[in-house]
């Protein structure tokens, strides 16, 4: 019989505002098992766990109910304070008074009363409760960093800096991500490239990092600490180690009428390419939907240029398995399509262009090398509009666009118009903005800038109409402040489309079974006090996939998830959560039906040798539970026809406990 | 005589991951639902083994619910698929056995749902409470 | 705030189906708006005078019936707010304001008339035989 | 009348037996009548002669014996499958209950069982002797002196008026010809049932089951009840329940019967064969076997060797337990 203690917590008024801690303690001091029962006002509270700890040792307690907040809260909280009365930390229950009972009821009575059986179902599990041990799993000191983006780029250099190897898997051909094709950064204005790319060639040169570019993740199996990945690398036609990116290929190959994603296709690349100057690797990639060769086996010319002798067009997807003991998700984001804002005429005139296009017509590498000309004509705008919040800040039943502020709009939009003023100060520039949100260092005083020295006009309302009419675009707009229509001639339009996570995030979340929210941003172990892991052990999160970021913020959850990783790889060995299954052998009838639906690869079988009860011995086929792989979900508990199948810590008998007591 | 007031008692199997984060998030905005819903922690909805929903109802439960991971999001990635097909197979044979099929649910409840978790189960307490007492789930044996 | 027109307002919330606690003040709908010029109270005013009470100057004001019903407001709205609707249900406010917002069955015959088109006709009879 | 007769089949085992193929025979021998028909295993010839039996009541499905007579037996165990028994035999291969090594099976014809209870409806009680060797069957009576004769056909147990295969899916050995997969009527019961109003079902089903006795007869003889400990016998499930402690436990009891073997289940009928109180828990299997085929597709347990049975299975796009309620069909 366990000796249990009760421990209600008011919560300050939280708890007891709602429910009368002291009915619940007294009512609980008769359960069967109960040898203490008292309420406090703060249990998590250090003189709250002295209590429980002074309690153990008074009463020899074996099990300890706590009545307080969630817990997913505090059930940690008093599992270690357990430990350190000497229970075995598993031997606590919480009974959620609080979230469940005290914050959605009013009535005094009714929560009480909920409470005294809320607590009488963890008294009774309690009771059912054993010890529980965790297991140990060896950790594998190699980290995965999938996106190689500015956030997957800080995330690896922080962790091969602490002495750990790393992979950064990138989908592209070259690492570098968005921040590549930016021009300029705000708050300060410096170049992107000029403090990207240096970074681009520490990880280049540092040894404890291999990229596997224009590669992706296709299967992940195992658990933290133990990662199995497999990933593929696409054919790219080139010998990585043999190219060396003199691009005497790129020149002479025949195919120039591709258009060149780097610039978002406003110009042309050939079909053998290097995305940009200073790509890491800097290799060339055959781009087998426009090459002749690969295509009907027609041309060659690479093949002849090329010195080195790199090209090799019979290259296949090659398939890498790599071990890991932790994996970074640095899937970044992209711009929305614009092809449901109508209204802007995005697809109806080549002036209409999204920020990230912008970026590039401003950048020395783009496509006017740095001279702000309109794409249709190529000649010098003079009356630009900018439009914020295209599909950022949309109704959740909107069709098009997203719920979510983009966060990086404001900013960067500023940040165009001063550029622009300050390189042409013959345009007009008007900005049209719902609201201006600048909370960041220096922030406001940049857009500020941009208003009071650089002479942007910010007009707060919404374009509502854009009409392309002879070379003009017609804008028509509202200005709420001044209460009027604004009918405005502009020469070039703007858009600061919204940003969505990549759209590899969605299966990668899938095959990592790290949750996402409705957006597919990932989902963070806890939005405030974790916010840079997933909440499944060993995955952690970097950048954007999380949700919106701007370079500043991009770099400190890197470098904030390079330290968990860090912390995570320090370990030899990881100890597991010990709420795993467990197979009865004396109840297994080997039928194999837990080992089809567990999603872990978890259970096995094996032979052995059972007395049976007329002496004679047989051979049985029994499961076996490896429980460094089980996660505990107990699916194969319900598989099981005998009840062989059962899972630690939460027990058939246990959950039958708490129905009964509920139910009483 | 003094008539008790009717109060229906309903268990609800919560996983730990999304659903029960999901009571927890409406518990944070204060989202009113009736008190006869009691919670049990499961460590997924795959956890709930259909004798559980029985054993609940001999013990006098008057409405069942299950809550999990929107299909696609569980934690362990298939459970909830396999919650899906025993539920709907177990459902379907107590509404065989002519038991109010208003007593049974399994609704998707994600951690970020607080509000569809309250709406959830303040619905469901309304159509198990017009339902009244849960008679015929006890009584099959004996003939009155 | 004080609201005196609580009762027209809660009217006009639930003939219109429109929440305009939605809106963000973009302004969207009036940059939208073919109407504009014409209009004293614009889109954007029309939703937010509604959220405030101050229906009186809406139901009085000729912007009522300079609005097209074109639907772009409602077309182009990020929040879903459906600016039209309001100023519809305004419209039917005032007609009922009126007296004139009843048509019996008995009354069609005499309007009928080769030239009015039997759409326009069953639609007046939906929205004023209510 | 079978097709086969007795002494082929004691000709065959012991021809087997003779070899040195098998060690010993699962078969069917009489029991205190001669309806009451019970498995048995024999070692010799002149066991097989003096006991064996194959008639008309021959219903015992030999597939759950195996389990535990392939870890006694010493060498191979000659066992005779009729069709619908394959099938059980298939879906223990299946969960891995037996060694398919030490057991040869010989696939026999079977022209369809009788139930006891319509013969007795038809013959009176005091059944003293039944000869199925005939055309018909010859019923003596205690009270008659000529025996009544009774066409087999309007005898037929319920599960063999519904046969579903004729056709063998597993045997080493085959005598006399296979048959075909039959596009049997077996859900008919099921879809009257479920077009009754819940009252009615429910009228229905305690008017059944508060016949139940918790003889367990059904789990014993179930093939897919193979547990090694059941969860009703086992004291440590919390679920322990030898007998029924109040009203509700029959329904739970045959509830998670079916739930348990639901997916395995092969519809052989053995539980409602051997229920003593009638009742037809066949009517409970099926209704799970109907509802996997109308929602995830048609299955039949047992079919092959190592299919995944459909709650061990799914798609994305399964439907939602609240839709079960919002099919035509139900």
């Amino acid at each position: 019989m366990q000796r249990i203690g009760v421990f209600v917590c008011w919560c300050g008024s939280n708890i007891a505002g709602t429910v009368d801690v002291q009915a619940v303690s007294d009512a609980l001091a008769h359960e069967p098992g109960v040898v203490f029962s008292t309420n406090y006002q703060y249990m998590c509270s250090q003189a709250g766990q002295n209590m429980i700890k002074d309690a153990v040792a008074e009463h020899k307690l074996t099990g300890i109910v706590v009545c307080s907040c969630s817990p997913r809260m505090h059930e940690a909280t008093f599992r270690k304070t357990a430990a350190a009365a000497g229970i075995n930390p598993y031997m606590v229950e919480i009974a959620n008074i609080r979230e469940q009972c005290s914050w959605v009821h009013k009535d005094m009575q009714t929560g009480t009363e909920k409470a005294i059986i809320l607590g009488k179902a963890a008294v009774a599990k309690v009771n059912l409760n054993t010890p529980l041990t965790p297991g140990e799993s060896p950790v594998t000191k190699r980290a995965l960093v999938i996106g190689g983006g500015i956030a997957g780029i800080q995330t690896a250099l922080d962790i091969a800096d602490a002495g750990f190897p790393v992979d950064i898997v990138e989908k592209k051909p070259t690492i570098g991500g968005k921040m590549a094709q930016l021009d300029k950064t705000f708050p300060t204005l410096d170049c992107a490239a000029c403090i990207l790319t240096p970074k681009m060639v520490d990880v280049a040169q540092n040894d404890k990092i291999r990229i596997f570019s224009y590669s992706e993740v296709t299967d992940v199996k195992g658990f933290v600490g133990n990662f199995d990945v497999t990933i593929k690398k696409h054919a790219r036609y080139v010998k990585e180690d043999i190219c060396t990116g003199c691009g005497a290929c790129t020149e002479k190959c025949p195919m120039k009428k591709v258009p060149n994603e780097f610039n978002l296709g406003m110009d042309n690349r050939s079909a053998i390419y290097i995305p940009f100057a200073q790509a890491v690797p800097k290799v060339a990639t055959i781009d087998p939907n426009y090459c002749n060769m690969l295509k009907n086996g027609k041309c060659g010319v690479c093949s002849k240029v090329c010195a080195a002798g790199a090209i090799d067009y019979t290259q296949k997807d090659e398939f890498i398995e790599e071990k890991y003991g932790a994996i970074v998700v640095a899937t970044g984001f992209n711009p929305i399509s614009m092809d449901k804002f109508d209204e802007f005429a995005y697809n109806q005139s080549k002036d209409v262009i999204t920020s990230l296009e912008f970026e590039r017509l401003t950048n020395a590498a783009g496509p006017t090398a740095g001279k702000l000309l309109r794409p249709s004509d190529l000649k010098h705008p003079h009356t630009i509009v900018f439009v914020q919040c295209v599909g950022s800040r949309c109704d959740a039943c909107a069709e098009k666009g997203k719920e979510y502020c983009s966060k990086i709009c404001c900013m960067y939009t500023a940040k165009h118009a001063m550029l622009t003023r300050d390189k042409y100060p013959d345009t007009e520039v008007y900005v049209f903005y719902i609201d201006v949100r600048t909370p960041g260092k220096n922030f406001d005083e940049f857009y500020r800038r941009a208003v009071e020295e650089y002479g942007v006009h910010y007009i707060k309302g919404m374009v509502g109409k854009v009409t392309p009419e002879g070379d003009k675009l017609k804008v028509q707009a509202s200005d709420l402040l001044a209460n009027k229509q604004l009918h405005i001639d502009a020469d070039l339009v703007v858009l600061a489309a919204a940003i969505e996570p990549d759209k590899s995030a969605r299966p990668l979340a899938t095959m990592l079974t790290a949750s996402m929210d409705t957006n597919d941003f990932f989902t963070e172990a806890h939005p405030k006090l974790r916010p840079v892991e997933s909440p499944t052990a060993g995955v952690f999160l970097s950048g954007a996939c999380q949700g919106p970021k701007d370079i500043p913020e991009t770099v400190s959850q890197a470098g904030a998830a390079a330290s968990k990783v860090i912390g995570l790889l320090a370990k030899d060995k990881l100890t597991g959560n010990p709420c795993v299954a467990s197979s009865n052998e004396l109840m297994c009838n080997g039928c194999s039906t837990c080992e089809r639906v567990c999603p872990y690869g978890a259970i096995t079988y094996e032979n052995k040798e059972f007395r049976m009860p007329d002496r004679t011995t047989a051979i049985r086929r029994i499961a076996v539970v490896n429980p460094a792989v089980c996660q505990g979900c107990g699916c194969c508990t319900v598989a099981c026809p005998s009840g062989a199948m059962d899972l630690r810590g939460f027990a058939n008998s246990q959950i039958i406990a708490e129905v009964d007591a509920i139910c009483k | 005589m003094q008539v008790k007031e009717y109060k229906p008692l309903i268990v609800a199997f919560c996983c730990n991951w999304c659903s029960y984060a999901g009571a927890d998030l409406a518990g944070n905005n204060r989202l009113n639902y009736p008190a006869d819903v009691k919670i049990i922690r499961v460590p997924c909805s795959c956890r709930v083994n259909p004798m559980f929903v029985l054993r609940a109802f001999q013990r006098g439960a008057d409405g069942v619910i299950l809550c999990g991971c929107h299909p696609g999001d569980c934690h362990y990635t298939s459970g909830n698929y396999y919650t899906r097909r025993r539920m709907a197979l177990l459902f379907s044979m107590l509404d065989y056995l002519g038991i109010e099929k208003e007593r049974t649910r399994v609704e998707w409840v994600s951690a970020a749902e607080g509000a569809k978790f309250a709406a959830t189960m303040n619905d469901f307490a309304e159509k198990v409470a017009a339902l009244g007492e849960n008679k015929r789930l006890e009584d099959l044996r004996c003939k009155r | 705030m004080h609201n005196k027109n609580q009762y027209l307002q809660e009217e006009l919330l639930r003939t219109s189906g429109v929440n305009p606690k939605k809106c963000m003040r973009c302004g969207k709908c009036s940059a939208t708006c073919p109407a504009y010029d014409e209009m004293e109270y614009h889109p954007h005013q029309f939703v937010n005078m509604v959220e405030s009470g101050d229906i009186e100057p809406l139901l009085n004001s000729k912007s009522l019936y300079r609005c097209l019903s074109c639907f772009a407001c409602i077309d182009r709205c990020p929040r879903g707010v459906e600016p039209a609707k309001l100023v519809e249900a305004v419209r039917l406010a005032a007609i009922r304001k009126q007296g004139a917002n009843h048509l019996k069955a008995d009354d069609v015959p005499a309007m009928l008339d080769d030239d009015i088109p039997q759409q326009a006709l069953v639609s007046a009879f939906r929205k004023y035989a209510k | 009348m079978q097709k086969i007769t007795r002494d082929q089949l004691i000709e065959k085992a012991a021809s087997l037996l003779a070899n040195g193929t098998v060690s010993c025979v699962l078969g069917w021998q009489k029991g205190e009548f001669d309806y009451d028909i019970t498995p048995a295993v024999f070692e010799t010839e002149d066991e097989l002669k003096a006991n064996f039996v194959w008639n008309d009541f021959c219903g015992a499905n030999f597939s759950k014996y195996l389990v535990s007579k392939t870890k006694k037996c010493e060498g191979k165990i000659l066992v005779f499958l009729k069709p619908c028994d394959t099938y059980s035999f298939n879906q223990l291969l299946t969960e891995h209950r037996f060694d398919r090594e030490k057991v040869y099976a010989v696939g026999i014809p079977c022209e369809g069982m009788a139930d006891i209870a319509k013969v007795k409806a038809i013959a009176g009680d005091g059944i003293s002797a039944i000869d199925c060797s005939g055309e018909k069957l010859a019923v003596t009576t205690i009270y008659e002196d000529a025996p009544v004769m009774i066409d087999a056909k309007d005898v037929l147990a319920e599960r063999c008026v519904n046969c579903k295969s004729k056709k063998h899916v597993a045997y080493d050995e085959l005598i006399g010809e296979d048959g075909d997969v039959i596009d049997s009527a077996r859900f008919d019961e099921v879809a009257k049932i479920e077009a009754m109003t819940p009252d009615e079902r429910f009228a229905f089903w305690q008017n059944e089951l508060s016949r139940c006795i918790r003889c367990n007869a059904c789990r014993d003889i179930c093939p897919a009840c193979t547990c090694e400990k059941c969860v009703f016998g086992n004291p440590n499930s919390s679920l322990e329940n030898k007998s029924p402690a109040n009203s509700f436990e029959e329904k739970m009891f045959h509830i998670i019967r079916a739930f348990h073997v639901a997916g395995r289940c092969t519809d052989c009928g053995e539980c409602s064969r051997v229920c003593p109180q009638h009742i037809p828990l066949h009517l409970l299997n099926r209704k799970f076997i109907k509802d996997i085929d109308s929602f995830y597709g048609e299955y039949q347990a047992g079919a092959e060797v190592g299919s995944r049975a459909p709650l061990v299975n799914y798609t994305t796009d399964d439907l939602e337990p609240g839709e079960v309620f919002e099919r035509g069909d139900n």
